[in-house]
């Protein structure tokens, strides 16, 4: 019997729009920010956001890799490097470029596509309320991974180790002045 | 404490103690009462002339300054002349001393106070006497430098360095004499521990050393004025200022 | 009406106290609530013991008496430090970058104590369950480390910054490790029939169903990652000998050289709630989490009765201790009141000791005594290496984490595959590999 | 062993490290470490450049507890200025008071009766092991080992007894005069020291335990701060970094001063003249001066402890340069005599200031936790530093 | 009001669309190119949040449709961008360093030419 089923979350649209407000707010705060620092910190702050809706989705385990991988791993890498290039500077000079109409200009017309997308193909998305059929989660992507029957990601799990390796490699090339 | 010259019961590379160091040892204290007042000038004259040409050629510039070596002893620290109670520097034998003697003749004087030898160098000569002491003659260590200030003297400062061989277990003096304003070579190119103690020296008599690397003061801070080891330095001035101008009293002192 | 109001509370505790889902796995808000603050109490009083107690042990190992002024012994001492450190003037340095400065603690602390609701004290005894409970508690204290970095730059100071440099670069590569050895552990916990599991009541239970601990299992295999886990843990949280982030000789204090007052004491919260966090993950996975100790050799319910007084027998004998000490007071007058007050706090612990020789609190409390024991022992070590060991430079750190944790804990993790497979698998897996390579291989040749 | 008889002039070239290649060397940093520091030792104050975590250079800045001793000495009587002496290396004062004491005796041309030369060796070898306990606990203390501090300041404390018993002071000692000692070594003072002995034996072994075979303390200690024998030379470093360095070289032996030449004791050396070399040089020096202590305690003549030296203290014009072996180094005392009770100069050599000039060169191209170590293992005292 | 109060997967994914719109607006209009970087990572996370909240509705689908507990390619997706967001940022961020070092700017308006 899994607990999961049989309690269904309380005051759910609660914290969706309390995770999703911080995560909006923490998106603006993040490309808005002078201070690099600040810029991280909250976008932090939407990641742990976003990992509490992860958990509401019921995908605990994408949550726990969200936190440490993410908040834990990227973040930290992202402040460390930010701490070695001197802020001053950076914060003096002006903080958006000229097209910054255009930019806007371009994410409206692809928020128009989404609307008009929505708009037109209101039948292709899904509602109605999701049953909870879920338990084991997290064995359950184990096994999509790794499963030797039922597993169909074995390679491409792989091919991201081996990503993951280059991107090391990279990271040490490009940021050693020799080698 | 005449023991302390004497050859040490076990001198850490067993080299045998110059001959120098021996007449010396008892002499320091008994064997020799005050008297003998050999001048420098007259011992210079026993040794061999020089017999290089160029020192030959120097020799007309040292000529003029024997006058400075004699008044050497007198002046060693004499504001108050009195009583010849203590010994006085008696010649110093040596197979260095001849040697540096016969190149230098009358720029060099040996002598040896109390068991503890000492040489007298003319200042032109300071840079060659100290290199050839650590080269050849395997004074390897500077244990100090440091001055001595004399104002009633033409030539005010006494400047000293403290060698000490470890080849020969041996210590020595290099003494010479500056006028105020006049710069010294620097030795830090000969010892490196001789930074320092230059800047010491520099900071507290205000004693150039050309080609010193980083030659400011040391001890006291970059602001301070005058040399407080000189002997007209006024002890009160520094602190009157600081006073006047922090507090705007006069200074009780 | 007041009657039958007491009844349904009545009702409603005793309800729970027979449940054996923690709150948040039953859905229970109140109990949850309840238990988050019982929890966050807990820890908080933790670590006013560990405040006093890391400076007694430590004075006595090096030949001196501690805090002796403040109550009998120092007892008082913590609350005497606590009040002047919430009194003191909070200062924010000019230069620093006040919103961040002040933020940073606050997030350390976080941390520190949102892992303690999946804590398990007990079967019964935690806030919630969750499905992937050490991949939580793993990654919510691995979010100190944000806090720790943007202390040391939000201070905008030489000390902190380096401080903070060398504490994420140290956090980062012993979780590392760290993960390794609790992988090894998790897989552990496959053996059993119900499959493996990420959630820390799961992985005690497993250990339960094994009738080992996973210390000892697969031996020395178990030892060893628990070995590695203990080490990694340690520098993970900035301790002795690995405590370079605030190296006082170096760095004076390291990434909170420039706090004070209520934010350093703060970030000394957290250090020490990190210690019991990262503590009771080892304790979970490798030392039979709740589960009385010997139970394999001492089994039989004669033994659960006779370990079952051990709470109440610690409270007796502490509460002993206490007025054992008041009697070896000075009789001078000064000294009445304090002797007094340690009389008394021997009585209020010997009392406690009496109330858990109670049956019906005897059965719910030893679960949590055993698990506190153990986290207390890893304490007390915590203390001695302090006392014992000299400081590692930062790059014979890294070091240890890369070239000898690192290694070790992947060996580490092979041999554990290796050693746990169960037999189909080799007779699926392996050896079909190892026959269709030799096949390839004729075919080639 | 470095023979002295090879040795040319140092080339300190060959370790003015080049800035070579580290990860993320984006700028370089410069760090002030000071005057306000815990690991500096008083109030010496370090200029640390810094690649990183490595040391490029560094510079010292010192004189924050200069107090002008060589002045106060031209404004003092010969006997007025010994208490001075105490106060530089205030933590062998009994050393510094000993060198100068010699010092103006040779100036003066008499020597201290044998009974006060023993007793002078007692009290200089008990201080050289307070000095060289306060050296191993805060040295430790840098390093990260809190617990040595105190186990060597709890029988530190024990040495300090005894002088207080012989002089009233535990620190600032003033315990010779010049020409012998003020003071008859009181009653039981024998029994004293064989107890303290017998007593501190065996604790140095706890410090050894403690740290000696160490894995961590090993791996700060070894090969950190590397410094030859010839660079030691060169920069007139002296006392036991000069031993640790393989130059088997101590003024006691060399030109035996006091009464040293009666006793039997070795000096010890070290190979590679590294933090851990210099640590285990120091640790045997202890139980070297317990050795002294042991065969002078059993040996104190009896007999007057004054040499007959006038009242008014005023010797002959001349100079006299006088050096001891403090638990530092060399300490020297070049007094400049004009004949009045004033002397005319003093110039202290003082084995700290010379010794930290070799900081410089231990620390490029290691790491600023090993700055640490290597201002730990010089053993500087700011108050002979500045003096 | 009802759609309001019930949540369902279009709520996720309009949160998704917003912070994807928010990243792209970031990425276009900032000089700084540490922010720029962090924008892609909100662009990368609105694409996680789609993913996983598609594939919860997914898994309310019935088996024979593919539906069911075995449904979690979605949220397999989304480990597989994460690693990418974590090989993209070690990069991302070595150039970035490589470039500081040399340019000592992090503008991103100053990365015009092709070599150093």
């Amino acid at each position: 019997m899994n607990p999961l089923v049989a309690n269904p979350p309380v005051a759910t649209p609660f914290f969706f729009y309390l995770l999703s407000g911080i995560m909006i707010i923490g998106g603006i705060l993040v490309i808005t920010r002078k201070n690099a620092v600040h810029s991280a910190i909250a976008l932090i702050t939407a990641l742990l956001a976003q990992a509490g809706l992860y958990l509401m989705l019921y995908a605990p385990f994408v949550a726990g890799v969200q936190i440490i991988l993410y908040a834990g791993g990227i973040m930290v890498l992202f402040l460390f490097v930010i701490m070695l290039i001197s802020i001053e500077r950076t914060m003096k000079e002006r903080q958006f470029n000229k097209q910054w109409l255009v930019g806007i200009a371009a994410a409206a017309a692809l928020g128009g596509l989404f609307i008009s997308v929505y708009a037109k193909g209101k039948s292709l998305f899904p509602e109605g309320h999701p049953l909870y059929p879920e338990a084991q989660n997290t064995q359950a992507i184990g096994a999509l991974l790794f499963d030797s029957r039922t597993g169909m990601y074995m390679f491409a799990f792989e091919i991201a180790s081996l990503l993951l390796l280059v991107a090391i490699i990279g990271a040490v090339v490009m940021a050693k002045k020799r080698i | 404490m005449p023991d302390e010259t004497k050859s040490p019961s076990s001198p850490p590379e067993g080299e045998p103690k110059p001959a120098a160091d021996k007449p010396a040892s008892p002499g320091g204290v008994k064997a020799t009462p005050s008297g003998s007042d050999a001048s420098p000038a007259q011992s210079a004259e026993t040794k061999p002339t020089p017999e290089k040409p160029a020192a030959a050629g120097q020799k007309p510039a040292a000529e003029a300054k024997p006058a400075a070596p004699p008044a050497k002893p007198a002046a060693a620290g004499h504001p108050a002349p009195p009583k010849p109670a203590g010994p006085t520097p008696t010649p110093w034998d040596a197979p260095l001393v001849a040697k540096f003697k016969r190149e230098y003749g009358s720029g060099i004087n040996a002598l040896t106070y109390l068991g503890q030898n000492y040489l007298e160098v003319d200042r032109s000569l300071i840079s060659e006497v100290l290199e050839r002491l650590r080269d050849e003659e395997q004074f390897d260590y500077c244990v100090d430098i440091t001055a001595v200030h004399n104002p009633k003297r033409e030539k005010q400062f006494d400047v000293v360095w403290i060698l000490y061989s470890f080849p020969r277990n041996q210590r020595m003096r290099v003494k010479t004499q500056i006028a105020d304003g006049e710069s010294l070579p620097s030795s830090v190119s000969v010892w490196a521990t001789a930074n320092w103690l230059e800047r010491e020296v520099f900071d507290m008599f205000g004693i150039k050393f050309d080609g010193h690397p980083d030659l400011k003061r040391i001890l006291l801070p970059d602001g301070w004025k005058g040399f407080p080891l000189r002997k007209d330095y006024g002890i009160l001035q520094q602190d009157n200022e600081w006073v006047q101008i922090n507090l705007g009293i006069e200074s009780g002192q | 009406m007041n009657s039958s109001l007491l009844q349904s509370i009545v009702d409603y505790v005793q309800s729970y106290l027979s449940s054996n889902q923690t709150p948040g796995v039953a859905g229970n808000w109140f109990w949850a609530t309840v238990y988050v603050l019982l929890v966050f109490a807990g820890v908080s009083v933790g670590v006013i013991c560990m405040n006093w107690l890391e400076r007694k042990i430590l004075a006595h190992m090096q030949v001196r008496l501690g805090p002796m002024r403040v109550g009998p012994h120092g007892l008082l001492q913590p609350i005497a430090d606590a009040l002047k450190l919430l009194l003191k003037e909070d200062i924010i340095p000019a230069e620093a970058d006040a919103l961040v400065f002040w933020i940073a603690p606050f997030i350390v602390d976080l941390a520190a104590f949102t892992v303690f609701i999946v804590v398990p004290f007990g079967p019964a005894h935690a806030v919630t369950d969750m499905n992937i409970g050490i991949l939580f508690m793993l990654g919510v204290s691995s979010l100190s480390v944000l806090g720790i970095v943007t202390a040391g730059w939000a201070s905008n100071s030489h000390y902190p910054l380096i401080g903070a440099l060398r504490s994420s670069a140290q956090m980062v590569s012993y979780e590392v490790a760290m993960g390794l050895a609790v992988v090894s552990a998790i897989m552990m916990t496959s053996l059993s029939a119900e499959g493996g599991t990420l959630s820390m009541i799961g992985i005690v239970q497993r250990q339960q169903e094994q009738q080992v601990w996973f210390v000892f299992k697969f031996f020395p295999l178990g030892l060893v990652a628990f070995a590695i886990f203990a080490i990694a843990m340690i520098a993970e949280t900035n301790r002795a000998p690995f405590d370079l982030p605030e190296a006082e000789s170096e760095l004076t204090a390291g990434f909170h050289t420039e706090y004070s007052g209520f934010r350093w004491s703060l970030f000394f919260l957290a250090e020490y709630a990190a210690m019991m966090a990262v503590s009771s993950i080892a304790v979970t996975l490798w030392l039979g989490g709740w589960l009385r100790p010997f139970p394999n050799a001492l089994h039989g319910a004669t033994w659960d009765l006779i370990f079952s007084f051990f709470p109440g027998l610690t409270f007796l004998f502490l509460g002993g201790l206490c007025f054992f000490n008041a009697s070896r007071m000075p009789k001078h007058p000064f000294f009445k009141i304090q002797t007094m007050g340690l009389a008394a706090f021997g009585a209020v612990l010997g009392l406690i000791g009496l109330v858990l020789f109670v049956p019906g609190i005897r059965e719910r409390v030893q679960d949590i005594f055993w698990f506190t024991a153990k986290v207390a022992a890893f304490m007390y070590l915590y203390i001695w290496y302090r006392g014992t060991f000299p400081r590692y430079r930062f790059d014979q750190l890294m070091k240890v984490g890369w070239k000898v944790l690192l290694p070790t804990g992947l060996a580490l993790l092979i041999l554990t595959a290796v050693v746990a497979m169960r037999t189909e698998v080799w007779a699926e897996v392996v050896v079909p590999m190892w026959l269709g390579f030799a096949d390839l291989l004729r075919r080639i040749f | 062993m470095t023979d002295p008889k090879t040795l040319s002039p140092p080339s300190l070239e060959t370790h003015v490290a080049a800035r070579d290649e580290t990860f993320l060397d984006t700028n370089e940093l410069v760090i002030n470490m000071g005057p306000q520091h815990p690991a500096t030792h008083g109030v010496l104050r370090v200029i640390l450049r810094l690649d990183g975590e490595k040391v490029l250079g560094l510079e010292c800045v010192i004189g924050y507890l200069h107090r002008g001793v060589e002045k106060i000495a031209e404004n003092r009587t010969y006997a007025m200025f010994n208490p001075y002496v105490d106060r530089m290396d205030y933590v062998a004062a009994v050393s510094n008071g000993l060198g100068y004491c010699e010092a103006v005796e040779k100036l003066l041309n008499v020597e201290a009766p044998p009974r006060a030369q023993y007793i002078r060796v007692i009290l200089t070898e008990l201080n050289r092991i307070a000095s060289h306990q306060l050296w191993l606990g805060t040295h430790a203390l840098d390093i990260g080992a809190i617990t040595p501090l105190f186990y060597t300041f709890r029988d530190r404390e024990e040495i300090l007894k005894i002088f207080e018993k012989y002089c009233g002071a535990r620190l600032t000692t003033h315990a010779f005069r010049i020409g012998g000692l003020q003071y008859e070594a009181y009653d039981g003072f024998e029994q004293d020291v064989k107890n303290f002995v017998k007593f501190v034996k065996p604790k140095i072994d706890e410090y050894e335990e403690l740290l000696t075979t160490n894995r961590i303390w090993l791996e700060r200690t070894k090969g950190v701060g590397v410094i030859s024998g010839r660079d030691c030379i060169a920069l007139g470093v002296t006392g036991p970094v000069l031993r640790a360095s393989g130059v088997k070289w101590d003024i006691r032996k060399a030109q035996p001063y006091a009464n040293y030449k009666n006793f039997d004791f070795e000096i010890p050396t070290g190979l590679n003249g590294d933090t851990y070399d210099r640590y285990l040089v120091r640790m045997v020096e202890m139980r070297q001066a317990l050795r002294i202590i042991e065969q002078a305690v059993e040996g104190i003549p009896e007999g007057p402890i004054m040499a007959k030296v006038p009242k008014v203290i005023k010797p002959p014009v001349g100079e006299i340069y006088h050096s001891i072996e403090a638990p530092k180094g060399e300490l020297g005392y070049f007094i400049v005599s004009d004949g009045s009770t004033q002397p005319y100069r003093v110039r202290v050599r003082p084995p700290s200031f010379v010794n930290l000039q070799a900081l410089d060169l231990m620390c490029r191209g290691q790491l600023v936790a090993d700055v640490i170590a290597v201002i730990g293992t010089l053993d500087i005292v700011l108050g002979e530093v500045d003096r | 009001m009802d759609a309001m109060l019930h949540i369902s997967t279009l709520h996720y994914l309009v949160l998704g669309a917003a912070l994807f719109l928010l990243g792209v607006i970031g990425v276009l209009t900032r000089r700084n190119v540490v922010i720029v970087l962090m924008s892609i990572e909100l662009i990368l996370n609105a694409v996680n949040l789609n993913l996983v909240a598609l594939s919860r509705y997914w898994q309310g689908m019935p088996a024979r449709l593919g539906g069911g507990a075995q449904a979690l390619h979605g949220q397999v997706f989304a480990i597989f961008v994460i690693t990418d967001a974590a090989a993209e940022a070690a990069v991302g961020l070595g150039i970035l360093i490589a470039f500081f070092r040399n340019k000592e700017t992090v503008n991103v308006d100053e990365v015009n030419l092709l070599k150093w």
